[in-house]
């Protein structure tokens, strides 16, 4: 059993680094590194909607990083999250000075759609580069630039993405629904999706009535 | 430059040579003849083969050597909830470690045995029956606890490794409640035996009050 | 330099014209590999225009794993690719195990690599078996390939428990060692295989009307193939070096000496040679495995798959299942559940350039460049 | 690995096989019994009417079995002659329906059997059994089919041409049925006496592409109609290369008439080679183009392009059900006979005996031996072969097949004018040689086939 000690094959460089090049190549491009708590250590770099496809190509054709194949396209869905937080604000003490007053608000972050990428370099065989984009919200600005006269291997994907998630990619040669059928509306794999009738479905064989 | 010589046909007639060689060869020995008259002719199963699940008891009773407690770990893990259980309640409502109720609609279980890697008491096993071929779903394929027990010498007789596996941590964590009983039981006897110890040391002194500490 | 995606595949007629004959092929059809549809325009005999239609299997099952716990959606990984349920097994574990950094002991390991493989032998066989079967063969070759399927079948059989649903891999490791014998079993099986590749290389390699219907039918270039996303096979017949046994190092597998064979033309003819040398490359790794697999656990005694809480965090992990390059993409919040569970399909991925090869095929092409392509319905619509 | 001993559970529902597939032998011996009681007894009963003529005729058609048919019809006409007093026209009448009787059940009873022995060796070439249930090893399964045939409801779609729908089938059938008339079964025993065999058969032979158009026209339906178009280029461009074949040992034998060309092939050289046509070069490779051209003839498999079945679900027969379907099949079959007696008439010496001391087994029996023989040859190739493609089809028949035929019929000239002796063997062989490996070449050429080494990556 020998383990073959042939040459480690390139490693990618660390994201932070890649981060300094496409600021360096694309001035314009705004992207911050999103950390992953977990302990698979795959960050992923967010992008703006309006400079992906700007990224997406130095990304692509870029001597360095020749990302030539985007492997996987997902959706997720974030909902609206109540965060609530201790704010420091400006208020009278039982002593009646103006002192820093600890107070619990509760806040809104406004929930946004998203579409990942996950793109790998087939020339240099180096691992994943996840690339993020956010729509604006959930309801009316669901707009993201589609990758796939890029990679054409987007093009399933993300209208799979547009079907069950809604996210409309603008550029998409083919914008239909992949799963569903034509004349189905709402999208099945939001967190918030009602299925349209319970009653469909048949009864199961011991009708649940409770213990 | 030398042509390879093209002979075209040449390729058909060595495929046809392999079709030959089947041909014969399937009158001669099993190893090209692979299929077999199903009802007749049966293959054991291998002893892993999983179908369906079922209950085990010990003993002969299949009520009362019912190994299930009805602790419904099963019937929260399946994937496809196809487990209803419905627990017993002795008269004043406390809940006795035996189900009233054990159902499982073979309509929509996939025999993917997370059941058994579930369940702590050993008591539900997948069985290698297949032939349960009905005309209606609900009379004859939810199959109720008297359908599913099945007694554990039925299970050593389709998987006797597992069922011989089974039945030593069984007895292995049997003897481990007597001893931790046995050693409960001890201590409690050496509290009591301490308990009385220290009263009566406290009585000898005092001979006037009474024993209220105890 | 990568071609520009944006020169939409090639029209060669105008399809207003009435010469155009628009039929429809499935969703019920004899060679579909299931119920897949292609809305299909012909001029005459010639494909002019094609598009698939998905979606008659759609179970949703990646809404069905966000309601359950982390194991419970492992036995329905099973019914992805219901030809290669070990590798789906193995690929969903390899994504938790990523997520939350359980460890997997040496036997485990060996295990995988071992039953892995042997998903890949028997869906290879299956897969030579259909494209025959789609050429017109009658079924002589299916039946020979699901002879040797059998037997790796019943392997299956007698160690998971069942033939194509094993739900066998935990996160840390497989669920039960091996009976008694197996191994043997396994020893001979593996031992009789190469009989088998060559009775079929006999009866196809050098066959006129099969080399008539396959070479310079479907041809993929390597770049169109790379930016199509196509995987596994596909790929590798287009002269692409790319396995992903060999970039990702996952498993055991750097530990095998063992070869990637690479088409040159990427037509189906390689696609189907590319296949049986990947057979014999796999039979190079089962025989090391068989002879190296130590003793030891099987599953790593802490790590729980009832009760699985992984971290706050994401991981995409990958294989190379036998179709292609399968990942699982999972976000997790710290709930018995998972937050998004993804699958990449590799058999909806290598669609996608079906049109660009079939176009300016005939209509029999169509069947044999499907047939290729190897794909199994229940991954494609999930 | 397949022990076969029974699981414990699986007791329960075990049903026994029927008798007939559990005592295969004891059934057929019951069959047969039965069979010859009840032609003893029709024999007795009419027997009474005029003693001893019909027994005598049997009983000298058992003498001499080589011409045992002709025997037992002259002694049946004499019977009815005597017996029944019978009118000569009367006469005239059934012994023509005697021979049609004859050929029908014959060929129907080969149809039927070779519709079993189809599926049994298919199935044996892909180890499995074939099916046995119905009766000793499936005996009954073409009697299951047929009755399925039967029952199953015919639909016509509704958009179809109701009358061509119907006489598709009828214009299929009956051209095969009437080839049957010429083929000359044993010596003297041809049942109609053609001078212009051969020409009736191609003129015959063309009809059958008419019922093939009919069929995909009528059902109006895209996939029938696609599956004509490629009958019709496909049968046409293979009447060619068959009518070559046959021009060769025609020219050979001088006449037109099949019973001349069996004639012709009479004799045996050193004692035990017989004088077949296929035993010369040209002769071989006039049969292989002559039985190729005849697979693609009847649609058989590497050239059943009409109904392939994984592009065009049933090609022209997709929209026919129960019996119209039924009459497609035994058109289908009956037509494979057909053309595979004429092979055997061509170039395999008819009803000759292939070795001197085999003469004693009667003519007819060896023109059904060898026509079986290519009926198997057929089921075969259907079995190994995948199918052709459409342009491929057509580039054969025309790039291959039709200068093979020239150059057989070259040969052919060049082997009877050298006196057949061996250096007309070696002309006719080299003429023969020479353009299978040239249109070899050139097929490779047009079909760019080349043996790919594959390399592997190096890491």
């Amino acid at each position: 059993m020998k383990t073959k000690a042939n040459s480690k094959p390139e490693q990618m460089l660390p994201l932070g680094d890649i981060k300094v090049q496409i600021m360096a190549a694309l001035p314009g491009a705004a992207c911050e590194i999103v950390p992953n708590p977990g302990p698979s250590g795959q960050d992923s770099l967010r992008v703006e909607p309006a400079s992906v496809l700007a990224v997406a190509r130095f990304l692509r054709d870029d001597e360095r990083h020749l990302f030539d194949y985007c492997s996987n396209v997902t959706g997720v869905d974030w909902l609206d999250q109540t965060v609530s937080e201790t704010v420091k604000v400006a208020g009278t003490d039982a002593a009646g000075q103006a002192t820093e007053l600890e107070e619990k608000v509760e806040r809104v972050v406004p929930g946004y759609l998203e579409a990942v990428y996950h793109l790998y370099s087939v020339a240099k065989k180096t691992g994943p580069l996840v690339l993020r984009v956010r729509t604006g919200n959930r309801s009316d600005d669901v707009e993201i630039p589609s990758l796939t006269p890029l990679w054409r291997s987007c093009e399933f994907q993300e209208r799979e993405i547009f079907d069950l998630y809604g996210i409309r990619f603008s550029g998409h040669p083919d914008l239909r629904r992949l799963l569903m059928w034509d004349t189905f509306e709402g999208h099945p794999m939001r967190k918030d999706y009602q299925s349209p009738d319970e009653t469909l479905a048949f009864a199961t064989a011991n009708g649940k009535e409770d213990v | 430059m030398k042509q390879p010589l093209i002979l075209p046909g040449l390729g058909i007639l060595k495929g046809m040579a392999v079709t030959a060689r089947n041909m014969i060869g399937s009158y001669y020995g099993r190893k090209r003849l692979h299929t077999i008259s199903y009802p007749e002719e049966r293959l054991a199963l291998p002893e892993n083969s999983r179908n369906f699940p079922f209950l085990v008891y010990d003993g002969d009773d299949p009520e009362g050597g019912l190994r299930c407690t009805a602790c419904r770990m099963c019937e929260k893990e399946c994937p496809p909830q196809v487990i209803y259980i419905k627990p017993e309640r002795d008269e004043n409502g406390k809940l006795t470690k035996h189900p009233t109720v054990f159902d499982i609609d073979l309509n929509a279980c996939m025999s993917c045995q997370i059941c058994v890697e579930v369940c702590p008491f050993e008591s539900i096993k997948m069985d290698s029956a297949f032939e349960y071929a009905a005309y209606e779903h609900f009379e004859s394929l939810v199959l109720h606890k008297s359908d599913l027990a099945k007694s554990n010498t039925y299970y050593h007789g389709i998987k006797p490794t597992e069922a011989t596996a089974v039945d030593a941590n069984l007895e292995a964590e049997r003897q481990r409640k007597a001893e931790a009983a046995a050693k409960k039981e001890a201590a409690l006897k050496a509290k009591q035996a301490a308990a009385a110890a220290n009263a009566a040391a406290k009585e000898t002194p005092p001979t006037s009050d009474t024993d209220a500490s105890d | 330099m990568n071609p520009s995606a944006t020169d939409w595949p090639k029209r060669s007629a105008d399809l207003s014209d009435d010469g155009i004959l628009e039929i429809s092929m499935g969703p019920q059809h004899p060679s579909t590999h299931g119920v897949f549809r292609m809305n299909v325009k012909l001029d005459g005999e010639t494909v002019v225009w094609l598009k698939p239609v998905f979606g008659y299997l759609h179970r949703n099952h990646e809404q069905l794993a966000e309601k359950m716990s982390y194991f419970g959606s492992m036995p329905y990984t099973d019914r992805l690719d219901y030809f290669s349920s070990l590798s789906n097994n193995w690929a969903y574990a390899l994504s938790v195990e990523k997520l939350t950094g359980i460890e997997v002991p040496e036997r485990a390991e060996y295990l995988r690599v071992l039953l892995a493989e042997l998903t890949r032998l028997q869906n290879h066989s299956a897969f030579l078996g259909f494209l025959l079967g789609d050429m017109g063969a009658w079924g002589s070759v299916l039946m020979y390939a699901f002879r040797e399927r059998d037997l790796i079948l019943d392997l299956f059989e007698s160690l998971t428990g069942s033939r194509m649903m094993c739900n066998y891999m935990r996160f840390g490791g497989c669920r039960c060692d091996l009976p008694a014998g197996w191994l043997a079993q396994a020893r001979k099986v593996v031992d009789d295989y190469p009989a088998f590749l060559d009775e079929m290389e006999q009866l196809l390699v050098g066959n006129e009307i099969l080399v008539a219907r396959t070479q310079g039918v479907g041809v993929l270039s390597g770049a169109d193939a790379i930016n199509g996303g196509l995987t596994g096979p596909m790929l590798r017949a287009s002269g692409v070096d790319y396995d992903i046994r060999k970039v990702d190092r996952y498993g055991i597998y750097d530990r095998f000496d063992f070869q990637v064979p690479l088409g040159a033309h990427g037509d189906t003819y390689d696609r189907l040679m590319v296949r049986l040398l990947e057979m014999r490359e796999s039979l190079k790794i089962l025989d090391a495995v068989l002879r190296e697999i130590p003793e030891g656990p099987i599953l790593d005694p802490k790590s729980k798959s009832r009760g699985l809480r992984p971290p706050v965090g994401e991981a995409y992990a990958r294989l190379e299942a036998p179709k292609g390059e399968l990942g699982f993409y999972l976000i997790s919040d710290k709930s018995p559940e998972p937050y998004r569970y993804r699958v990449r399909p590799p058999s909806l991925i290598n669609l996608t350039l079906l049109e660009d090869m079939c176009l300016g095929s005939k209509i029999a092409d169509v069947m044999v460049i499907l047939g290729s392509v190897d794909i199994v319905l229940g991954e494609v619509d999930r | 690995m397949l022990p076969t001993e029974t699981h414990p559970q699986t007791q329960r529902n075990r049903p026994a096989l029927n008798f007939a597939a559990r005592r295969p032998w004891s059934t057929l011996a019951l069959l047969i019994a039965a069979v010859l009681v009840v032609g003893a007894g029709v024999l007795f009963l009419l027997n009474l009417k005029a003693p001893g003529l019909l027994t005598g005729a049997v009983v000298a058609a058992m003498g001499d079995p080589g011409q045992a048919p002709l025997i037992l019809k002259a002694g049946l006409l004499h019977y009815l002659e005597t017996a029944w007093s019978c009118a000569p026209w009367m006469l005239e009448l059934t012994s023509i329906f005697i021979v049609i009787g004859t050929l029908l059940s014959v060929f129907g009873v080969i149809f039927a059997l070779t519709s079993l022995v189809e599926r049994k060796m298919l199935a044996r070439i892909q180890n499995r059994f074939g099916p046995n249930r119905a009766g000793p090893w499936g005996l009954f399964q073409p009697l299951a089919d047929a009755i399925k045939m039967l029952t199953k409801e015919d639909i016509v779609p509704t958009g179809a041409d109701k009358v061509l729908h119907l006489l598709a089938p009828i214009t299929m059938l009956v051209p095969a049925l009437l080839v049957l008339a010429i083929l000359p079964y044993g010596p003297g025993m041809v049942p109609v006496e053609l001078g212009v065999g051969i020409l009736f058969f191609f003129a015959l032979g063309a009809t059958t592409e008419v019922g093939v158009f009919m069929a995909g026209w009528g059902s109006n339906n895209k996939y029938s109609l696609l599956g004509a178009m490629r009958s019709i280029a496909q049968m046409i461009s293979y009447e060619i290369p068959l009518f070559l074949a046959a021009l060769a040992v025609v020219m050979l034998s001088g006449s037109l008439s099949p019973d001349a060309i069996v004639s012709a092939q009479d004799g045996y050289v050193f004692s035990f080679v017989p004088h077949w046509f296929v035993f010369t070069p040209w002769g071989f490779a006039g049969f292989l183009l002559f039985f190729t051209a005849a697979l693609a003839e009847s649609n058989r498999s590497p050239f059943d392009l009409p109904e392939g079945e994984s592009e065009l679900v049933a090609g022209h027969m997709t929209e026919y059900s129960g019996f119209k379907y039924a009459v497609f099949f035994m058109a289908e079959y009956i037509g494979l006979f057909a053309i595979c007696g004429f092979a055997v008439t061509l170039f395999l010496g008819g009803w000759h005996a292939p070795l001197p001391w085999l003469e004693w087994i009667p003519g007819y029996l060896w023109f059904f031996i060898k026509l079986y023989a290519l009926v198997l040859l057929a089921i075969w190739v259907r079995g190994t072969v995948p199918r052709m493609r459409g342009d491929h089809l057509m580039g054969f028949a025309w790039k291959f097949m039709i200068p093979m035929g020239f150059a057989v019929i070259l040969a052919a000239a060049v082997w009877h004018y050298a006196g057949g002796g061996v250096p007309g063997w070696l002309a006719s062989a080299v003429i023969v040689l020479m353009p299978y490996l040239a249109l070899g070449r050139v097929v490779a050429i047009q079909y760019p086939a080349s043996r790919r080494v594959y390399r592997f990556s190096e890491s």
